[in-house]
């Protein structure tokens, strides 16, 4: 069975991706997406902040709306927040269907609207502080496709 | 009714969330964020570019002209960046 | 560090995406894909045949094409041969990147290959007995995509 | 040279691959198939629909026209489904 979670601690995408399929054989295809905090720019940590409960609500909000979308048999998003050093695991969608361009389909509009808009902050450490990432237009484009 | 700020606007303003009591006089989250102003010079601070702060009502996003009651759960924080 | 392989044994899509990022700070992405056996139409097992060395050489040069057409940082692709029963995986794409579009471009790219033209055979089994399949004309299409 | 073979083709000849000397008035894969059909059965039967099959010269897709020499890895097959 698919989740959504939001959580301090890391996660298994191996396991992840093993829950989406568990106990069924009607999938044919799982699509996930791991991202990773990238130590570009000397930075030394990364602090995610979220308004946890509205960022569930959305997401759960957009896992229905994927699933009207495109014919999915079972999707699983988990967020981490806290704070993240470099090579650290931050996000894993997992998308399950029955052919490969829907779970592709599927999880490229979650993580658009994760990377973008969803309520979360993040507070990045390098030496020569601590500074509040601002919103980037080329990310906004991105999830302008799905309108 | 309770507050709940993120980010720099909970850094600005020290506390992360709080209950108070929503006055009488008191319908909107402009005047909400007026009121707060008068409190102290951390939400003066917070609120200060209001072009770059956002509110949602009960987990929906909206403008300073949103309507609130003393139920509400609201919300300031800068525009979201993502995951 | 990524691997091309093909092999009779399962796989780890967990040790499979953590491995490439091993040791890196660069990658803010992975991608990755698994292919597993559907029980459809009273499938009972299906067996994959390879044509091993033809298959790994097309599959190399597939990965070169794509680190050319995106900026990509790792890839591995993982293929079984032998004999697979419903909820089997089948194959592993994984692609890392400091970007997610790269990668799930990258990755889809790659399945397409995968599942219409690299040199697998797929002998069908169910209870009126064992036929090969036959290409499918919305495969090609697929793979048509990235001419 | 090394003949291979895969899936129904495999099948039909009874084994997957055989090694046998290229003789010296054959030089295309399609004068190779006349050949073999003299053979037996078993590859009159494989090659019997050549619209359904498919030959690889050292891992190279190619017509019944490409050249062989006997060095050669010569693979028959029906269209690739993939993985």
């Amino acid at each position: 069975m698919g989740a959504i979670r939001i959580q301090l601690e890391d996660f298994d995408p191996g396991v992840e991706i093993a829950a989406l399929t568990q106990g069924r054989t009607d999938v044919g295809a799982v699509a996930s997406f791991v991202g990773i905090v990238r130590g570009d720019d000397a930075l030394e940590a990364m602090t995610l902040e979220a308004y946890e409960s509205f960022a569930l609500r959305e997401i759960t909000a957009h896992v229905a709306e994927a699933k009207l979308r495109w014919p999915l048999l079972d999707v699983s998003v988990i967020h981490r927040a806290g704070r993240l050093t470099p090579g650290a695991r931050i996000v894993f969608v997992g998308v399950a269907s029955m052919h490969r361009g829907d779970s592709f389909r599927a999880a490229e509009f979650l993580m658009d609207y994760l990377k973008t808009r969803a309520p979360f902050w993040k507070l990045e450490e390098k030496s020569s502080g601590a500074n509040w990432v601002e919103p980037r237009g080329t990310d906004d484009e991105a999830a302008q496709r799905w309108k | 009714m309770k507050l709940l700020y993120f980010a720099w606007v909970r850094q600005k303003i020290g506390r992360s969330e709080e209950d108070i009591p929503l006055p009488a006089n008191i319908s909107t989250v402009g005047a909400l964020m007026d009121m707060l102003v008068k409190r102290g010079p951390e939400y003066a601070a917070a609120f200060n570019d209001v072009s770059r702060l956002r509110t949602a009502v009960n987990q929906i996003h909206g403008g300073f002209d949103a309507t609130i009651t003393d139920s509400d759960e609201i919300a300031f924080f800068p525009p979201v960046t993502g995951g």
